[in-house]
């Protein structure tokens, strides 16, 4: 679709930044991305997000984990009852330790999976919109529409002096 | 919600006063990657110098058969065991001072919480050789491991030792993904002004991580969960690993108070570890403005709260002993004080017990090489108070005529000493292939840079 | 074993030890006196003995009993192995019509007094512990356990049947509900391992 | 097991077969082995008593000392695996003692000669039977007056011996090492009988002892501990008999005593005389022709010679004569002074005045004990040092190491220009002979023994002779040379020669002699004593008597004691690691010496425990540790035989001091035996010390009541038992505060299994079936340790040297543990030592099951604590966790360290462990396996009780250890728990053992420690 592209602006200022995401939005431009060198929740904010899912796949893993432990250590002990030490066949308490261990992992484990789902993660084609300075001290916005679009959005992307701006092709 | 609360002043005073702009923090730490210098060779090659000494001291043992160690009936279980939990335990200040003081917002974790993860990630791989060293038949210990094989047996789960296999292992993997998670974005910027050989490597180790808005979201999140969980981890782990005693019935190890004991003791020996690493790549690295007086005298504090339970836990021990009136129990801690060992209790109680009263003084607390010092008084002690647990309360149990005396081996040194060299040989190595201070964690708690300059506050 | 090693090389260092564990593990050398003969068939026995024309039942072959020469087997926990008397008691009058030079060999033994080094074919592992006897007198079959052996013109491999390598093929097999429901022989380790 | 026991006549019948890869030497815990190729080795020709798989028994007799007790020997596959003690011998009656079993290593000892070997010049060369034989006919031909030492033979050899040594015209010497020989003499002087007196010490109600180790040596160990342990337990009404042992040390069987008398060394007669004098009263003249010595003696004299107190003397005196039946036994082995004959007369008369001849000592039926006098080799060594003899042939003794230095044996023998050894095994005396005829071992030849007058025993080979050893048993080699000598060509064999023998003594009245001779075989002895009566009169001495206390040579301030170690004997034991590794019953001492000393002396002269000490006498000095022992008199030190070997083999080489080399060779008096104890020594301490190679941890059991006792006078006051020691108020206390899972008082018996809280699983399945458990009553139990080496033997349990013992890594799965405990503290001689053999267990709650990671170790429905050795990764988590440290671990591979052949005595029943692995007690499980297949093949029958015997309590000589299924309310151990003096070790744990201890009884008053009243 040779009729869309996409702007790529680079701040030095995190308000600059913030207010060129505003504008933009106000605009009514949708594929809005930016960047910065850490957690800036200014900008999230600006971008109006939500509630991250990654909290369910963290509670979904802690669960099976937990039931995999018990189901493990009672299964096991059923399977081939040995006595020791004169205590029960399946003694819970025991198992709980077990149980927790196995929460815990199960929980860490779909945690890392879902946030590399959601942020999808790993990547390894090289970036072809991005700025090595972001990851460093600038921050950037970069906003994707038809062409004729994008010369409103340049006008507002400009009004906050970024120190670069430049036609970047289409992301992924 | 946002990561830091309202902005880098929250709590009064800027923790990295001399710290001014996001470069300059890009700039400072990644030059601890560039090539390094005569003094790290040095330190690399004595390191690998241990390594080697470790491994032919343990395959010398599985040749010969464990008797080459000191250990015997009733003393079956000596340094070895020893060093195990002391690893442990050093493992522990890691996650907790990374996951906990995370949760509770503590401003001064950013900079040092990268080296306290690598420490744990190390300290773990040190910690879980020595069950493998110290076992009989190392070529059937994988029977611990419960998995569906053609006898139809599985690892007995009641037993304290299987349940440390989950502990341990769960353990590593969590606080090595903690810390590989947050070395992500720092990983990224690393990335993007290495050249070469190191940024192709960088390239693939950060994943492609590019700092998109959507990204930091879910990556925020994700890190809160972890530590969540890190936490309890960080807690149940050296109470599994005091259960390994507790749960027996050797007079000296059977007692209630372990599990709380033992992770004040483990958060004790970890922070003193911490310093004791942190102070020397301070130096080195010229990292001066990040590693201020303002952490070292946290970790102090904490040192200090740690050492006091930990005295407490001594002392408790001794009272309830004599107050119990069981005679076997008051003999063992009689045996303690004044029986074949007292050299090794008494190097406790002065390492752990008396020594770390001087943080009490705000002037040590901020005098650098004071608290380096203490630091490692600190870790002596601790390894000896895992030594007194284990070796004095079996050498004269329950059977008078069975009691016994246990001299630890050359062997047994050798695989001692090799342990902390086989760990430097690792925290070497990170310190020049990963930023050993959190970049981007730190942007957090610097001023923003704001165009109006008068504007309305971010 | 081979699965468990696949499993527990997977357990890092469980690899390395793995070399030194076998080294460990070498069985002590039981003496063999050198007077033994070098096997000198496939079979690898130093007698190619024909199971299947003693114990077989096809026409002209001799239906012989199991126990007939592993004559211990129901009252000990070794099988036994047949003395060469035995073999002479029948061969001085059967010279063996298909190969007599292999028959010659027993009347060699019986003249110099050097016995058979016969090789072994099964065996389990030494820290178990087989009563055949228990096994034959609840009505095992010899066939179950070692093939069809009477129909084997030469026995030097395993039948695929025998699983003495592997716990669990016993287990299986005692494990097995008797009428009441309950195992039929017991599980219990110490009736194998002590 | 007695049924199966059948005996075939000759020796050709049992051929041995080369039994390859079948039974290899026990089975190998290192699994894997299926891949390489294996040789089956078949019989030629099936001996029909042999089925492979199946153990096969034979009776014989031991050939150990000269007791001669009664064995089972268990073979498979026509190896020898396992001696015990045969219950139908009329006088050891079935026991065996440490040393008994420790023969078996012998047999394959790995130091053994190859063949007859020749010595050319300072080496030996083998050569062939024929040349060996033909070489000794040579020399012995034109040989003038040859001389033939030997030491104790049974009737058939030592006939055939004398008649050999008459034909070549030759002169016989007997001499042992440990002689009999003053008992002997004073018998022969007070009685006119010959031989050693009988005792019967189980029926006597007060039994002295001066200085008489007799559970240990002299005439018949192993049966007087079994009258011992009778005599002194608790019988139905009540009451035990009194042990008091006189004597300057407790040997083992002083520390059995109820009451020790530390005497001076050497006073004995006084003592003996003054007590009966006491007794005799006003009417001396019930002590005969000796009337007149008893006046010479009083209490008051005697306690000035022996240093104790007159009233003692005079309450023994009376306890003696009121307390009938009573028994007194004279010095022993252990204390042959100067006047040793005298002391035996004067205890004689005093057991004569008290009237217990013939009620509990009988001189008409004597024991052929070895009696030789020293005197009589102290002769041969000046002919042969004066070369009077050129062949001097030795067989069942080693002088050169047994007698004092001083003798000059060894100088003396070097002067024969042809010295010929029938030794079997190297020793000091072999090492230097010109020919040696290896003789075989007891278990491969024939023989016989006569122990009692009237009592015969054969001794018949249990196995062909181990085939790496080319041996002739010495009765054929004589045979074959009397052949060559006298150019006959006589085939007999010594077989008929043995045969022969017996069909001559055989009285046709009772029957045809082939029957007879078959049922010899079968029981292993004949039994044809008559009835005689008691009473003997004494007799006038024809010789003169002194009583007086003998004189120690000075310079020194210590008498030395010089005794037989109770595992070494006079040193021929030497060589076995099982005794070697056998701590020692009193010291816990193993593979070295050391000197006895009391703790105040040792104060005094600023001497500490382990410190080397230079011990001189006028005749001799030597370096050894110091053990501090408050079983001593403070004016003596004590120094055991067996030590100190120069050519006795790898095991036996360089451990310890011989004490020999301290002492005069000196002759006693009146019965020419070796006088032992003679001289006082000066100690100086070098500066060095040594860790002692102990399994003790400490003597004190701190009140914990591991080993508690109940006083003769509380017995029969059950319930009350707060004032007892290890009482159960402790328990209930814990439980009334919850300390753990309350267990009714009625309930934590073994009886009651499984308990509340263990009923799961496997458990419920078991509620039929057997539960095994044991009892073990410490009130019989004398120390002995024949167990120990009992189950070394049975369950392959390996040693593993001095240095792994000074690391604390002892592999025993049985401890006797040694505690003293003061009687009152006042009294500082008087202890009160309580033996217990501490093994695994099999707890109910078990602590060391549940820490196991992978199950290695877990409860069986049969109630055993189970060890699967293949299962064990060797985390030592359960030995830690064993409150009773009963656990040991394969720190090595100590199996490789044994040589070929002495592996073939490995249990093929029981798995070799392997490195890395724990290991312990298993109840003999393989034995109940045994049982229990042999149960099923016979139509599925119950186990009866007492069939399934472990390899402790059949050894036992003392009875104290009972085993069974203690479901049974019918089986003894179900009875013998129920007693009142049934307790557990550390009860308070609440481990639930299987293992039941009886309470020692004592007379005296036991405090109620543990307890603030």
């Amino acid at each position: 679709m040779d009729n869309a592209a996409g702007l790529l602006a680079s701040y030095e200022y995190l308000d600059s930044t913030v207010d060129a995401i505003k504008a933009l939005k106000k605009a009514g431009f949708e594929k809005i991305k930016a960047y910065a060198p850490y957690p800036e929740h200014h900008i999230e904010h600006a971008l109006g997000y939500g509630q991250s899912p990654v909290r369910v796949w963290t509670l979904v893993g802690g669960l099976t984990g937990t039931a995999t432990g018990f189901a493990l250590t009672t299964w096991t002990s059923i399977d081939w009852p040995l006595v020791v030490g004169g205590k029960p066949i399946v003694s819970i308490p025991a198992y709980i330790i077990i149980a927790f261990e196995m929460t815990i992992l199960f929980g860490a484990l779909a945690t890392i999976i879902g946030l590399f789902v959601l942020s999808r993660l790993p990547s390894i084609k090289p970036p072809v919109v991005y700025d090595p300075e972001f990851s460093s001290g600038r921050y950037g916005v970069y906003v994707e529409g038809s062409r004729q679009r994008l010369e409103e959005a340049r006008q507002i992307m400009n009004e906050q002096q970024p120190i670069e701006l430049r036609e970047g092709e289409l992301d992924d | 919600m946002s990561l830091v609360p309202e902005g880098p002043t929250a709590r009064g005073a800027v923790p990295h006063p001399d710290v001014h702009t996001y470069d300059e923090v890009n700039r400072d730490v990644l030059r601890a990657l560039e090539t390094p210098g005569k003094g790290w060779w040095a330190l690399l090659a004595v390191a690998a110098a241990g390594v080697v000494l470790f491994f032919s001291a343990w395959g010398w043992q599985l040749y010969k058969g464990i008797g080459v160690s000191g250990l015997n009936s009733p003393v079956g279980w000596g340094v070895y065991i020893t060093t195990f939990v002391f690893w442990v335990g050093i493992a522990h200040s890691g996650t907790l001072i990374s996951a906990i003081l995370f949760l509770f917002r503590s401003p001064w974790r950013q900079s040092i919480y990268r080296a306290a993860e690598a420490m744990t990630v190390f300290a773990v791989m040190t910690a879980g050789l020595f069950p493998l060293i110290h076992v009989g038949r190392l070529w059937h210990a994988y029977w611990l491991i419960p998995y569906p094989n053609s006898r139809f047996l599985w690892p007995n789960f009641k037993s304290p030792l299987v349940w440390d296999v989950f502990a341990i292992t769960t353990y590593f993997t969590v606080s090595a993904t903690f810390f590989y998670l947050g070395a992500i974005p720092d990983i990224a910027a690393a990335r993007d002004r290495a050249t070469g050989l190191r940024k192709k490597l960088y390239q693939v180790i950060s994943l492609g991580w590019r700092g998109t808005d959507s990204q930091w979201h879910h990556f925020g999140k994700a890190y809160i969960f972890l530590a969540a969980l890190a936490t309890p981890l960080v807690l149940s782990v050296h109470s599994v690993v005091s259960w390994d005693f507790a749960m027996a019935i050797v007079p000296g190890w059977h007692a209630t108070i372990f599990a709380p004991y033992f992770v004040a003791g483990a958060i004790f020996s970890g922070v003193a570890m911490v310093i004791t690493l942190v102070v020397p790549i301070r130096k080195i690295f010229g990292l001066e403005a990040y590693l201020t007086t303002k952490h070292f005298d946290a970790m102090a504090k904490l040192c200090l709260l740690t050492s006091l339970i930990v005295l407490y836990a001594y002392l408790s021990e001794f009272f309830l002993a004599w107050y119990s009136g069981e005679e076997i129990e008051r003999t063992a801690f009689w045996n303690r004080l004044f029986g074949d060992y007292w050299w090794a209790t008494w190097t406790m109680l002065v390492c752990n017990g008396f020594v770390p009263i001087m943080l009490w003084f705000r002037r040590i607390r901020h005098s650098i090489p004071a608290l380096f010092v203490i630091s490692i008084f600190i870790n002596i002690g601790m390894w000896f108070e895992r030594y007194v647990i284990v070796v004095t309360s079996l050498h004269h149990e329950y059977e008078p005529f069975a009691w016994g005396i246990y001299r630890p081996s050359l062997t047994e040194m050798a695989l001692m000493v090799g342990s902390f060299c086989w760990f430097g040989f690792w925290f070497l190595l990170f310190t020049r292939l990963l930023p050993p201070i959190a970049i981007a964690e730190l942007k957090e708690v610097l001023p923003a840079p704001t165009r109006k300059k008068t504007g309305e506050a971010y | 074993m081979r699965k468990h090693w696949l499993i527990g090389g997977l357990a890092s260092l469980l690899a390395l030890a793995a070399g030194v564990a076998f080294i460990q593990e070498e069985p002590q050398e039981t003496p063999v006196s050198e007077d033994i003969a070098e096997p000198e068939y496939p079979s690898g026995q130093p007698i190619a003995f024909p199971h299947d024309q003693h114990a077989g039942s096809q026409p002209g072959q001799n239906n012989m009993d199991c126990q007939y020469c592993h004559y211990s087997a129901e009252r000990s926990v070794d099988a036994g192995i047949p003395p060469v008397s035995a073999c002479w008691g029948c061969h001085q009058a059967i010279p063996g019509s298909n190969n007599p030079e292999e028959v010659a060999k027993i009347q060699q033994s019986i003249q110099t007094g050097v016995p058979i080094p016969w090789v072994r074919i099964y065996k389990v592992a030494d820290h178990v512990h087989f009563p055949h006897m228990r096994h034959v007198n609840a009505g095992l079959e010899c066939q179950q356990c070692h093939g069809e052996v009477q129909e084997m013109q030469v026995l030097n491999s395993r039948d695929p049947v025998w699983g003495g390598d592997n716990m669990g093929w016993c287990v299986e097999c005692h494990r097995q509900p008797d009428d009441a429901g309950k195992p039929q022989a017991s599980t219990d380790c110490t009736v194998c391992h002590y | 097991m007695a049924e199966n026991k059948n005996m075939q006549d000759g020796i050709k019948r049992r051929d041995f077969l080369k039994v390859l890869g079948v039974s290899g030497a026990g089975a190998t815990l290192t699994g894997c082995s299926t891949e390489e190729v294996e040789r089956l080795l078949p019989y030629v020709i099936p001996p029909d008593d042999i089925t492979p798989g199946v153990s096969t028994w034979y009776t014989t007799v031991c050939d150990g000392c000269s007791a001669r007790c009664g064995m089972w020997v268990r073979t498979r596959e026509g190896r020898a695996i396992k001696v015990e003690g045969n219950p139908n011998h009329p006088v050891s009656q079935g026991g065996l003692c440490a040393k008994g079993h420790a023969t078996l290593q012998h047999l394959y000892h790995p130091d053994r000669f190859p063949g007859p070997m020749v010595r050319e010049g300072s080496e030996l060369r083998q050569v062939t039977w024929e040349e060996a034989e033909s070489l000794l006919a040579a020399r012995l031909s034109s040989a003038q007056n040859p001389m033939l030492i030997s030491g104790q033979m049974g009737p058939s050899l030592n006939e055939l011996v004398d008649e050999f040594v008459e034909g070549i015209g030759g002169i016989r010497v007997s001499y042992d090492a440990i002689s009999d020989a003053p008992l002997a003499e004073a018998a022969r002087i007070v009685y006119g009988t010959a031989g050693i007196p009988q005792y019967d010490i189980e029926n006597a109600r007060f039994l002295l002892s001066f200085g008489n180790d007799f559970i240990e040596t002299g005439s018949s160990p192993v049966a007087h501990n079994k009258g011992l342990a009778r005599m002194s337990s608790v019988d139905a009404a009540g009451s035990k008999g009194r042990f008091v042992y006189l004597g300057s040390r407790l040997s083992l069987t002083g520390l059995n005593a109820d009451k020790w008398i530390p005497i001076r060394p050497g006073t004995e007669a006084a003592v003996a005389l003054a007590m009966a004098a006491v007794i005799a009263g006003d009417d001396p003249e019930v002590a005969g022709p000796y009337s007149n010595v008893l006046q010479a003696f009083n209490p008051q004299v005697a306690a000035q010679a022996a240093g104790v107190t007159e009233d003692a003397i005079f309450e023994l005196a009376e306890d003696f004569a009121s307390q009938a039946p009573t028994l007194a036994l004279g010095p022993g082995v252990g204390a042959h002074h100067s006047g040793a004959t005298a002391a035996n007369i004067a205890v004689m008369i005093l057991n004569h005045v008290a009237g217990n001849v013939g009620r509990t000592v009988f001189y008409d039926a004597p024991m052929n004990g070895a009696m030789s006098a020293y005197a009589d080799i102290e002769a041969t060594v000046n002919a042969m040092a004066s070369g009077e003899s050129d062949v001097v042939m030795v067989h069942g003794a080693n002088p050169v190491y047994s007698m004092p230095l001083q003798a000059g044996f060894a100088e003396a023998f070097a002067q024969v220009p042809f010295k010929v050894s029938f030794a079997s095994a190297l020793d000091e005396t072999s090492e230097m002979a010109d020919l040696i005829l290896p003789d075989q071992h007891f278990l491969e030849a024939w023989g016989d023994s006569s122990p009692l007058a009237g009592v015969v025993a054969v001794q018949q080979p249990v196995m062909q002779p181990v085939p790496h050893f080319e041996s002739k048993q010495t009765g054929d080699v004589l045979l074959s040379v009397a052949n060559r000598l006298s150019g006959e060509g006589d085939a007999a064999t010594f077989y008929d020669y043995v045969r022969e023998h017996h069909r001559s003594a055989h009285d046709d009245a009772d029957g045809d002699f082939e029957d007879a001779w078959q049922e010899l075989l079968r029981t292993g002895m004949a039994d044809t004593r008559r009835e005689e009566a008691g009473a003997l009169e004494l007799q006038s001495p024809e010789v003169a008597l002194s009583f007086e206390v003998p004189t120690f040579d000075l310079p020194g301030d210590l008498t030395l004691l010089v005794h037989p170690s109770p595992r070494f004997g006079a040193g021929e034991f030497s060589n076995s690691p099982w005794l070697q590794e056998l701590p020692d019953p009193v010291s816990k001492i193993v593979w070295h010496s050391w000197l006895e000393m009391n703790p105040h002396t040792a104060e005094l002269r600023g001497i500490r425990e382990g410190d080397i000490v230079t011990v001189t006498s006028p005749h001799g000095s030597l370096e050894v540790p110091v053990w501090l022992y408050p079983g001593i008199r403070e004016d003596v030190v004590a120094l055991a035989m067996g030590g100190g070997h120069t050519g006795m083999g790898r095991y036996a080489d360089d451990k310890g001091v011989n004490a020999l080399n301290l002492i005069p060779s000196t002759s006693e008096q009146l019965s020419g035996a070796l006088v032992t104890t003679v001289t006082a020594v000066t100690v100086i301490p070098t500066g060095e010390k040594r860790r002692l190679a102990t399994v003790e941890g400490s003597s004190d059991q701190y009140d914990r009541m591991i080993a508690p006792a109940v006083a003769l006078a509380d017995l029969g006051h059950a319930g009350d038992d707060e004032h007892e020691e290890g009482g159960h108020e402790e328990l209930r206390e814990l439980q009334g505060v919850g300390g753990f899972i309350p267990v009714p008082a009625d309930e934590g018996a073994p009886t009651a299994f499984p308990l509340e809280g263990s009923r799961h699983g496997l458990y419920a399945e078991a509620q039929e079936g057997p539960r095994w458990a044991m009892a073990i009553d410490l009130d019989k139990c004398t120390g002995c340790s024949a167990c120990v080496t009992a189950c070394q033997a049975e369950n392959n349990v390996p040693w593993v040297g001095e240095e792994q013992v000074l690391m604390g890594r002892e592999m025993s799965w049985v401890r006797i543990e040694r505690y003293y405990e003061q009687v009152d503290a006042t009294q500082a001689a008087d202890l009160d030592v309580r033996f217990l053999p501490m093994i695994c267990q099999h707890c109910g709650n078990a602590p060391c099951e549940t820490v196991c990671p992978v199950f290695a170790t877990y409860h069986t429905p049969e109630g055993l604590n189970a060890q699967v050795y293949n299962r064990c990764v060797g985390t030592r988590y359960c030995a830690n966790n064993c409150p009773y440290k009963v656990r040991v671990f394969n720190w090595y591979d100590y199996t490789d360290a044994v040589p070929e052949p002495l592996n073939w005595q490995w249990n093929p029943d029981v798995t070799v462990r392997a490195n890395g692995v724990m290991e312990k007690c298993s109840f003999c499980v393989q034995r109940i396996r045994e049982v229990q297949n042999r149960a099923a093949l016979e139509g599925g029958r119950e186990v009866r009780d007492h069939e399934v015997v472990p390899a402790c309590e059949q050894s036992c000589p003392a009875e104290a250890i009972v085993f069974g299924n203690i479901r049974d309310p019918n089986a003894r151990i179900t009875q013998v728990s129920a007693s009142e003096r049934t307790y557990r070790v550390l009860e308070p744990l609440n481990t639930q053992p299987a293992v039941n201890y009886l309470k020692k009884v004592t007379f005296h008053e036991v405090a109620s420690v543990g307890h603030e009243e």
